[in-house]
């Protein structure tokens, strides 16, 4: 895809950058993590099955055989104890990651981790913070249901202390994990499965994607379409359509859902006066929720017509493909929604 | 108190028992390549015998409450081939209209209530289900069938001191495969410790058997069963198995992993059907005919099942938010 | 306070209705208790200590002495196993009422809560639903801290399969828990401590308050108020210094979270123009981010300026007295943000 | 393998640790009807020995995690007076800075990296504290302090089998006050089942010992924080103790509810501090103006630490939102 090219912020890769090579979102997670490893010796993996052979969904590849069971740990089926082991690890000098291979499983930790890694660095009065990093791969299809598709950053971004990241490149998946890695605060990065195999130019040096700021994927004059994940996919193909039609969409990849980057949003609205919000999640109180509130609060008199937003339907995710089709939002609900806040 | 051996008749029906799902997962296993069954299926084949055994004592009201690794339980259970089908071709006609998928199997009327995919997830339900009878005076039991992997789950622990502490009528049968997906037990709980074991900590009987033989699994779990239903509270049953496919699927993950084909070749010795055929060869109870009878019996079943599957149709998009709410 | 007379909705009391008297919110709840479970033998109580002397501050009190230790079960320290303890037991016949002392705990409970109970319904194609109802106390104040003060109507609504309640005033802590526990499906309600001993005109009749409705409290003409709980209250003492500065706010208790109102609040933001929404949550995807982005949706040309939220700061809360008592709005912020709304 | 008996230096030292954390509740207590305080206090009076006996072993840079019920904790782990004081008293200068009151210490430079009130939240937070000491080949220890309520949690389990799993250097210590709240454990946890019983579950050395004779205390903890910090893994100690006061507050709650009188009675026979004071004075230990000395110190150590408190600012409100990220 074209606009994978150009999205790579040079700005923060630096400037003796060590060259850029064409990796797919699976192996720049990967280097990521083997960079992270190599460099700093606090930093390690932990997670169910995460040094088996399919090496979740091949992002852990070789890992366990490099740095050995004790960097690349994994652990029993105990999501809520075992988050109290990682936030107990990194409170006391190591840099856990912890690898969920569904969103839903991350649920049962809500506990150590709205209740504890949000609130330890404020409740210590800014003695002790929680240098956490949860990699947590989000998906859908083949009928995995209610129970092993959800996606989960609405729950996560609620309550004050946890950030919030949705990679939708190879670029970012990289560098957000390894500014992930870097802050000392719990922050959890959501990777859509099914941008593992999309390939992007990822520079070879340890980079951060700044957490906080929106990535605009393509400019454009008449509508904004701010997306999160593989959503941003949609949009691009969206925005093909819509330009042989006559729009002109400019496409905000958000990333940084936790903080997010509200000034690069309400600057293109200001411009464009018509948004369409295109998140992976549910509807009630989810991220294009919060963005629809604030940016008509920032941008009221811009508007032209009310933030729209494309989420999930109000139920549980169906398994059976003929319903699965339809639950998951793209490219025509993208275009139809574009075309409606333009006025038809 | 050890409950006799099964008479003949039992014997023959609990060997039929792992016949019918041996057969059943080797077809999906044999269908899935065509990708038309678009739900992830966690095959049992190797487990036969505790499913076979536990649910031969129980009733339809009897309540189970199962895993991802739900076949075998469920069509031990009553469940029917064609709506469990039905819905891993994702139907309208399957046993949750197509809405659960493999994991999540429900069966009312056999006595399952919904089946839960988390791990552990489904263990205090089934204590909550059969807390439930205990609270109207009812003499139904539940069974909660869960992995070695599901033990390390907060949920096991809750379970087992809210069932010991009111006594409730649930026995909790652990199939311990040794591995969760690809992570062998050695990788997730202490050597010097063990599944069984952890009974005596909330005063419970906590017993290790041989999950790979009907006859024990049938006795052993009877007991248990008995005990329950007498109002003398829960057991936790450690019943060590083994797997012969992968975790998910119809693949063989054999030298990929942690589990080697040794390994697979040694449990594939101690095959539950196998192991029973065996006896009841010596000891007559096997007609020569049977197998090759009932073989048909479920080609013919499983063939109409098939074909209703198939040509069910699809749940249509204003189904697609049904049964959100009741 | 002169509201809770006329806000009294006797469309839900029937016209034989054995009387009204004023009850305390606590004496309400308590009543509706002793009424369900007298005249439904399925339903009983579960929870920590709610047999114990301090009867969950007053609203079990005399219950597990009248009906006995098996319908008001204390419970082990376990929130997420008894919960799915309280979920088997509702599918299989019975109405468990699962109470909770503090919000916080519930969120120990969210994986048999949102990947169980939400879900069952849906998973089992509309063949076994859950009748389960839980009691949270929401509450503030005594330098309770981050782990005993939060407010989880936001991560309770954003998933689909759970209903959301929280009462105001007393008729509809009774009318609201009736309906719950009659209610086939899984519903939370939060009851504010600081109302409980606020009182009200309650009928002695066992009686539902509709699940979905909202209630005007104040009929006014030039913005409408939208608040939730306690923050009901702030908005009708706001109305009173409003008023005395010639400002004439509608005010609507939403009462139910999820599913809520949202015709009752069109029609009202139609005549006014102008919407505060006040919950007692944090902001991000919050109640509050609902409100504004789906009215804002519906009442575009309408509104006069943007929705206004009044929501909890970006932080957990603290314990010393100086923040608490700033960290939580109340009237004051209230009464700001409709002078600001308003123009000046 | 029996530790040796403290020698008398450092039963003076116990004895002395004791009266100290009874001083400061029993000061909290007098002080809280003011209504200054103005954050739940959790006392700890009865339950002493536990306190001082444990950390007796530790060195600053061992960690504890501890509960809603700290205060003895972290006094007996070497935190300030000052600055508990002053954060009780919604101060800046105390030791959350005023944003954690009383149920959240935190004193790194004592190892106390910060206290959860969540029940049974801090137990997994020890393991892996300890389990960093370990990746570091550190030879410091962690110790989980937490009540017999928070042994119901999936927590207790889950990090049982995790440090048992990976041999952490962490000493789980139980302190079972048979209540929490007001919820005896009869309701919570099966009569026939038993804290300590659970370690054998994981291959654990599991033990019940006198939570309220400081020596035992001392002796047995002592061989487990040697277990402990040589590598030879965690213990599970159950201490059976009892509060004096209510759950919280300073507050009489026998016959309101399930606690008695009498019960209570009982229990203050075992007074942990009295009980060492008559074996300090029969071994003729204790010099007899050494209580009346220590005393005065105390007081005026309290003295000093109020009137910072009182005296120091509260947080303005520009402090309200930092401290939410690093
Ligand atoms: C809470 C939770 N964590 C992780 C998973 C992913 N998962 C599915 S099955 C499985 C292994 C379960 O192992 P075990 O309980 O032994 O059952 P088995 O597959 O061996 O029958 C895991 C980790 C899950 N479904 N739920
Ligand atoms: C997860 C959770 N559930 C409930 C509570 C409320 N609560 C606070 S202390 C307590 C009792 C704890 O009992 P125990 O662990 O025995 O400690 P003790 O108070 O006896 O020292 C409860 C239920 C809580 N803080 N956290
Ligand atoms: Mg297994
Ligand atoms: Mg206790």
């Amino acid at each position: 895809m074209p606009w994978t090219t150009p999205s790579i912020n040079i700005s923060y890769a630096s400037k003796n950058s060590k060259g850029i090579r064409e990796l797919s979102y699976r192996e720049a997670i990967c280097e990521a993590q083997r960079q992270l490893m190599s460099t700093d010796s606090r930093i390690f993996l932990m997670g169910e099955g995460i040094d088996d052979a399919g090496g979740v969904f091949g992002t852990t590849l070789g890992l366990a055989d490099e740095f050995g069971c004790e960097r690349v740990v994994d652990t029993p089926i105990a999501e809520n104890g075992m988050t109290g082991v990682a936030i107990g690890a990194a409170i006391n000098g190591m840099r856990p990651v912890f690898i969920h291979m569904r969103p839903d499983f991350v649920i049962i930790s809500l506990d150590q981790l709205l209740n504890h890694a949000a609130k330890w660095f404020y409740m210590s009065g800014g003695q002790v913070s929680v240098p956490l990093t949860i990699r947590c791969v989000i998906g859908r299809g083949w009928g995995s249901a209610a129970q092993h598709s959800q996606n989960i950053q609405g729950l996560l971004t609620h309550l004050p202390g946890i950030k919030v990241l949705m990679p939708a490149t190879a670029q970012d998946a990289k560098g957000l994990l390894i500014a992930a890695a870097r802050d000392p605060n719990p922050v959890v990065i959501l990777e859509h499965r099914w941008l593992f195999d999309k390939t992007g130019h990822v520079p070879e040096e340890l980079y951060e994607t700044p957490v906080g700021r929106a990535n605009i994927c393509r400019y454009g004059s008449d509508v904004t379409i701010v997306a999160t994940s593989i959503m941003v996919h949609e949009a691009m193909l969206a925005a093909e359509v819509l330009a042989a039609d006559g729009y002109d969409p400019e496409i905000i990849d958000l990333r940084s859902i936790k903080p997010w980057d509200e000034n690069c949003i309400a600057a293109s609205v200001q411009k464009t006066g018509r948004l369409v919000v295109a998140d992976t999640g549910h509807q009630y109180g989810g991220v294009a929720a919060e963005i629809a509130a604030r940016i008509t609060e920032l941008c009221f008199s811009a508007l032209k017509t009310p933030v729209r937003r494309i989420t999930l339907p109000e139920a549980p995710v169906p398994a059976a493909a003929s319903l699965e089709n339809i639950y998951f939002p793209g490219q025509l609900e993208i275009i139809a929604a574009v075309k409606d806040v333009s006025g038809g | 108190m050890t409950m006799p051996s099964p008479n003949d008749n039992t014997k023959r029906l609990l060997f039929k028992k792992m016949l019918l799902i041996r057969h059943f997962e080797q077809k999906i296993a044999e269908l899935y390549p065509e990708q038309e069954i678009r739900t992830p299926v966690h095959l049992c084949v190797g487990q036969e015998a505790v499913a076979a055994g536990v649910c031969a004592h129980l009733r339809p009201a009897d309540l189970i409450f199962s895993t991802h690794r739900n076949h075998g339980h469920c069509l031990a259970k009553g469940m029917s081939v064609k709506k469990m089908l039905a819905e891993f071709y994702g139907k309208e006609s399957g046993c949750c209209g197509g809405k659960g998928g493999s994991m999540h199997p429900c069966a009312p009327e056999h006595g399952i209530l919904g089946t839960s995919a988390i791990v552990g997830g489904g263990i205090p339900m089934a204590v909550g289900a059969a807390w439930a009878e205990q609270m109207r005076n009812g003499d139904n039991i539940a069974v909660a069938f869960f992995g070695d992997g599901a033990t390390e789950e907060g949920t096991f622990h809750e379970s087992l001191n809210f069932a010991a502490l009111k006594n409730i009528p649930v026995v909790f049968i652990c199939e311990n495969n040794l591995y969760a997906t690809a992570s062998p037990i050695r990788h997730r709980q202490p050597a010097a410790g063990s599944i069984a074991a952890k009974a005596k900590g909330y005063g419970l009987p906590g017993e290790l058997i041989n999950g790979n033989d009907v006859i024990e699994v049938y006795q052993r779990v009877g007991e248990a069963v008995e005990r329950a239903r007498r109002g003398q509270g829960p057991t936790l049953i450690e019943a060590e198995t083994f797997r012969w496919f992968a975790h998910v699927g119809p693949v063989d993950d054999t030298e990929t992993g942690h589990r080697s084909a040794d390994e697979l070749a040694r449990w594939k010795n101690k095959c539950p059907i196998r192991r029973m055929r065996d006896h009841l060869t010596i000891e007559n109870i096997l007609k020569s005919e049977d197998e090759k009878n009932w073989s048909i019996e479920f080609d013919i079943n499983f063939a109409g099942a098939l074909t209703f599957a198939k040509e069910s149709v699809p749940p249509t998009k204003e189904l697609l938010t049904t049964h959100v709410f009741a």
